[in-house]
């Protein structure tokens, strides 16, 4: 989008004020972050009455269409709750229940709509199942199969990185079909034939499953429209590109803040520590980069959607924050000294959702590889 | 008073098409990219004859009143006129100083007859204005300036040396920040404010060579030169908030300037096209993947500087950290044309080698020069290692060093 | 006395075929890296019996006294055996504390009854030992350590804290640097040194939890825990001397270590390796330019630290910066190893989110945990940005900050 | 090369060490800054009473064998005259008439060898004609033509930064003769029919010309032995990478001579500069880039030759020292302040004859592409 003058503009709704309002109170009451170091050691994988008062706020309809039973917006006002959640590492199913009905939304059958557009609404959680154990962020890369016999599809092979899959009603698992990709529907009773194990990732405020899908049959009617499977795939990685964006510069906003914090009370030599230009400006160099990333981010929301645009902004934004949020984590450990070696110091968990991020749909190096083939072989 | 859209969108088209009219041709030589790098007189009187061509097709001045010279119109339509003209990248207005600092600060604060004896004189690029704020031992420092200007009867006597005054052989005017009062408690007390004829005995201009082997800044030593008191503006020794609004000015930080844009950035895009130019073994180096990553990088920082700009016209957006964009646009955009200047320079392979004045540099050397230049962006208006300084402990709120 | 190159050569060639033979099989858990790294108790019988067995095999302290336990042969001896150790990257020598700080002190100035009460129990990691010498709030201003040992007839009552105490809950004994006079004009002169047993009333050893997740290092508490004055080591006050001189000790500046490595660092070619293993649409890793690229950076760093060894050795290519080389290894080693491990993690894919623990984390987890850890040598010991002041100040003559 | 213990092992032979200080006395006296700023300006291309000094301390036949009048030593003892001369931004031919001498110690013919290799001993300048207008580094990519005509070729096409071709006495070429590469030996007389134009360069201490060769002609037997043209080419490539690393180590040391000089006594806000850790920091990071490049460059000195680790280090010495420089008169620049961006201030001559050496035989990206390409497709 672009004025008059030819100069970029950021889309900014009222519903997008609105909501970065609200998200940004609700964020700092319920996640301090000792809370997400309790959430760490907690045996249940979902805060049920913190998930129950997200769905009451409408966040989980917030991009679905009212006659879904959501609020008929779109994911730049998503963006707006991401953020300052990403901001105090909550570790929700925001993020993958969103692009579970991003999914539907692109390529579900009417039928499939009308079940779990409304359900999702009032919370059911959803989980996504894209990754296989190559680790490849080409997400045709695939390996788990689906064979028809009769009416029914016969899945076999393994996902990894299926967050909160033991929490979710609904998990979307990408397959290859006849050779092509697809997308299936899977539910709890589906499910239940799976082999569900957790895994020990590095962001510990995640829940993680690898499923093993061998022997796990559904009916034909759970597959997503065949003809706009790539078309949801190219939703779901755009979309999880742009939330990711705002997750991440919520962390690089929460991490600077930690690491300011510490600059300006602990001494050394005689000194505050914050004196030194040696930390000192590395931390606005954080800030530069941090800067940078949130305005790509409500640029890449403001235009989420537009054929090519759209599609450059996102990555952009999700290459600038993983490298703000690197950085900045990196950084803030180092500049703790020896508390920042110490579990009890807050810059390791953004070091680890830092990295964990960058592992989700293509760290800051693959994106600038999609950008250049698509930037730079059109003469201009 | 202010204009409808149509009305906006008719002015647009009319700007656009006057400028694609009207844009000089190519000189034959190569044009500077800022007023502080007009460094010969054929340059100079190139960009002079520009300017007041468009001040006299209305462009320039626009909202400044009527009765000193100027158009008498809306702010809006002089920002679009200023706007389409950094986007048809046509040479910018030479009489930078009188157009963005003298001159706001004139219509300020100035008497009616400063009004009347200066404001024409700027828009039309008669009187050429340069400014006296930096001295030799106090680069960063500009509130210790040493410069004297002693008051006797009614003139004040000025003796010392100012440096870095681009167009000072081209001036006839200053503006001056000096040191009126030896006494004062405070520093900055004792300093104070002139608008000041260059062409006066005892004002020697002395050309200093730039890095790059050109000319465009100078050394103004002053020895028992004497102006009259009527050259004051503001109160005596009330100079350091003069220069600070000034200053204000000059980072368009509040409005009131002329318009017509003072410098010509470097452009991505211009860089992509020297890649597809370039050659690595026999293949054009855009092809080549580690020079793409490094471009795909340029092209996202190049876009974070208008992105940044467009955040920060949303309240709600830089509400968590207030000025943050504001302060570090110009650290940002400073580092940024340096390192797109030196990564263009690498991408000409043997022909890097090459410097302004060979027939077969690449594009006259202009990115050989501009590397070189691009250094007065970090280093001067306070360099980006005090440019950290300033948002650590402004934005950040960190101790000081 | 030194052997002749025959000698050597046939010695070398035994100590390749020892380690070969008697390398210890994989344990079926990730080993630490170093002694820091020691959190659990397997890792810890794992590393002292492996120890053990070098000892006993004549591979360590080989060039140490016989009387005490040593081998009583040349150093050069030793310097092939710990070489070799290197090479064949078998398991570190864990006892590292006792090994490259205690023993070489106490051979050096200790009295014959602390040789033959520790020099033994060192070499075959019967007697583990600790260090006391940072406090929590006073990470990197050692000669501002605050633990008071207050002289009581011939006693000393300790009271304070020490941090970062690695195998503390394993150890026998520490080094301890702590203020006995605090009425000294200089902060210095009012430190003594300790060789003090740890397993007495009034210390408490209470475990931290490292940003890994793992354990290894421990803050010690000491509440009136009293020692006999035969624990000093030097003269009372002389405290900072001796620190100084086991620090040269440790930074393996002198000589006098048992030998056997202490760190096992992670090689470049390993993270070749990783490119090769890891999928890029389909392809290796490694068939990605940007990524050759980086690798090759990191192939000519790592090439950098051995060379620099290398040229440090000969005196006339040092001469222009003396000092330059020793005093930076610490620095550059550290960074390249956070660089190499961060850049490893990267190449995982989405892999990279895997922890160790997890059974189809590539190699363990190893390269996430070890990117974790390489912040204790980017932090502990000065950090990477006190090194880059002590450069400047000592190498350079650039004034302090 | 590496012990015993696989470490490795820089050679550094008695006269590299004398030769070092003797080069570093002689280059301190005669190539004070202010000599190579006179220079710039001289009328003349080249100040034949120093070059005649060098000559008669033997250091043009260092590495030419004692039979054609020259010491019998190698390029390793080169390095050692051209680090402390590269130190003082000394512009002479000496590097230039050795890669020439090189080549046709490699390519030429007893002839050849017989005449030319005692007058370089002697001081006669020779020159490198390689760089073609298109700049590629690849110095296969060929436009100059050599048609035969009987027993003479005639030369046609442009080769660009001929430096010093006007005191030269010979030029070596390299053409393409019937689609292979070919390396002509051009004298004096020859040179005659050319058009040399004197080009304008951005490191200013060097005589650069562009030669149109439209029309010269030369005997065939002024032809480098044809079979051994490649691996003559070779030889230069990876003698200048020996050379350039040398030149621009010693610029390295230089420029943070000058600008440590600099920060030890310019005073702003009332404190020496050099105590600002924004300025001392970055300044020690140079010293290790150079530190780094050093080792490298006499690694690879030691071992120049060796068939395959002796390219790999060239290139890596070129590589780090190209980065050590660059990055070091960038930043000397910089901080010098206002004084930085003047004429006057030393750090410039610096910073341009880093891009000349950049220029020179490709830069540290292309070195490292050359690298990869030799390193990382081998099973290791």
């Amino acid at each position: 989008m672009w004025d008059a003058d030819q100069r970029p503009v950021i889309k900014f709704s009222d519903e997008q004020e609105q909501l970065l309002g609200v998200a940004t109170n609700f964020a700092r009451d319920k996640f301090p972050l000792d809370r997400a170091r309790k959430r760490i050691a907690a045996s249940e994988d979902l805060d049920r009455s913190v998930w129950e008062e997200m769905v009451s706020l409408g966040w989980l309809g917030i991009a679905i269409p009212e006659e879904f039973g959501g609020s008929g917006l779109g994911l730049a006002e998503v963006v707006t709750v991401v953020e300052p959640l990403g901001r105090h590492l909550a570790g929700t199913p925001l993020v993958s229940t969103t692009l579970v009905a991003q999914a539907i939304l692109v390529a579900g059958t009417p039928a499939q709509k009308g079940v779990w557009l409304p359900k999702i609404c009032q919370g059911a959680i959803a989980a996504l199942a894209l990754v296989e154990p190559h680790g490849d962020w080409n997400l045709k890369h695939l390996t788990v199969q689906a064979r028809p016999e009769g009416d029914r599809l016969v899945l076999s092979g393994i996902k990894t990185f299926v967050t909160d899959a033991l929490s979710a009603e609904l998990v979307l698992v990408s397959v290859a079909l006849a050779n092509a990709q697809a997308l299936v529907l899977l539910d709890k009773a589906a499910l239940g034939a799976a082999v569900i194990e957790r895994e020990v990732v590095i962001d510990e405020t995640r829940r993680s499953y690898r499923i093993k899908f061998d022997g796990v049959s559904v009916a034909t009617t759970n597959l997503l429209q065949p003809s706009l499977s790539a078309a949801a795939l190219k939703q779901i990685d755009e979309a999880a590109c742009l939330l990711l964006s705002a997750e991440m510069c919520g962390g690089a906003s929460g991490v600077i803040d930690t690491v300011v914090d510490y600059l300006k009370t602990r001494k050394q030599f005689g000194r505050l520590i914050g004196s030194y230009q040696a930390l000192k400006h590395p931390v606005v160099d954080a800030l530069l980069m941090l800067d940078a990333a949130r305005s790509h981010l409500y640029y890449a929301a403001g235009i989420f959607g537009d054929p090519i645009e759209g599609e450059l902004a996102v990555r952009m934004a999700k290459a600038l924050a993983g490298d703000a949020l690197t950085f900045a984590s990196d950084r803030a450990i180092q500049f703790h000294g020896g508390f920042g070696f110490t579990y009890d110091c807050d810059a390791q968990l953004y070091r680890r959702r830092a990295i964990w991020c960058e592992a989700q749909h293509g760290d800051a190096a693959h994106q600038r590889r999609k950008l250049a083939d698509m930037m730079l072989d059109l003469q201009t | 008073m202010s204009p409808d859209k149509q009305d906006l969108d008719a002015f647009r088209r009319e700007v656009r098409a006057w400028f694609e009219k009207n844009r000089p041709a190519d000189p034959g030589f190569l044009l500077p990219q800022s007023f502080m790098e007009v460094g010969t007189d054929e340059q100079f009187y190139f960009l002079r004859d520009w300017q007041r061509k468009v001040y006299d097709a209305g462009y320039l001045g626009m909202a400044w009143p009527k009765e000193y010279g100027g158009g008498g119109k809306s702010q809006t339509l002089q920002d679009i006129a200023t706007r389409e003209m950094v986007r048809q990248k046509v040479p910018f207005m030479t009489n930078t100083i009188g157009l963005n600092w003298a001159g706001p600060l004139i219509l300020n604060m100035g008497s009616e007859d400063q009004k009347n004896a200066y404001i024409k004189g700027i828009l039309n690029a008669e009187d050429i204005w340069c400014q006296g704020f930096s001295e030799p031992d106090n680069g960063s420092d500009l509130g210790n300036a040493q410069l004297r200007a002693e008051p006797d009867g009614k003139e004040f006597v000025l003796n010392g040396s100012k440096i870095w005054t681009s167009l000072g052989k081209h001036a006839k005017y200053m503006i001056l920040l000096a040191r009126t009062n030896l006494a004062a408690t405070n520093k900055y007390e004792g300093l104070s404010f002139f608008l000041i004829p260059m062409k006066i005995a005892g004002i020697d201009v002395v050309p200093i060579r730039k890095l790059t082997g050109e000319f465009g800044f100078n050394q103004t030593f002053f020895a028992d030169a004497r102006i009259s008191e009527s050259c004051l503006i503001g109160q005596e020794g009330g100079g350091w908030q003069v220069a600070m609004a000034t200053l204000a000015f000059e980072r368009g930080a509040v409005g009131g300037q002329a318009g017509g844009h003072s410098m010509m950035s470097k452009e991505v895009s211009e860089v992509v096209r020297l890649a597809r130019a370039a050659q690595r073994n026999g293949h054009p180096a855009i092809e080549d993947p580690v020079i793409r990553d490094r471009l795909v990088q340029l092209i996202m920082e190049e876009r974070s500087l208008a992105l940044n700009s467009a955040r920060a016209r949303i309240k709600p957006l830089v509400a968590e950290r207030p000025g943050s964009i504001d302060m570090s646009s110009k650290l940002a955009g400073s580092e940024y044309q340096r390192r797109l200047n030196q990564f263009a320079l690498s991408l000409q392979g043997a022909n890097a080698a090459y410097y302004v004045g060979d027939k077969n540099a690449y594009e006259r050397g202009q990115w050989q020069r501009s590397y070189f230049n691009s250094f007065s962006a970090t280093i001067g208006g306070g360099t980006s290692e005090i440019q950290h300084n300033i948002i650590g402990e402004r934005v950040l709120g960190l101790p000081k060093s």
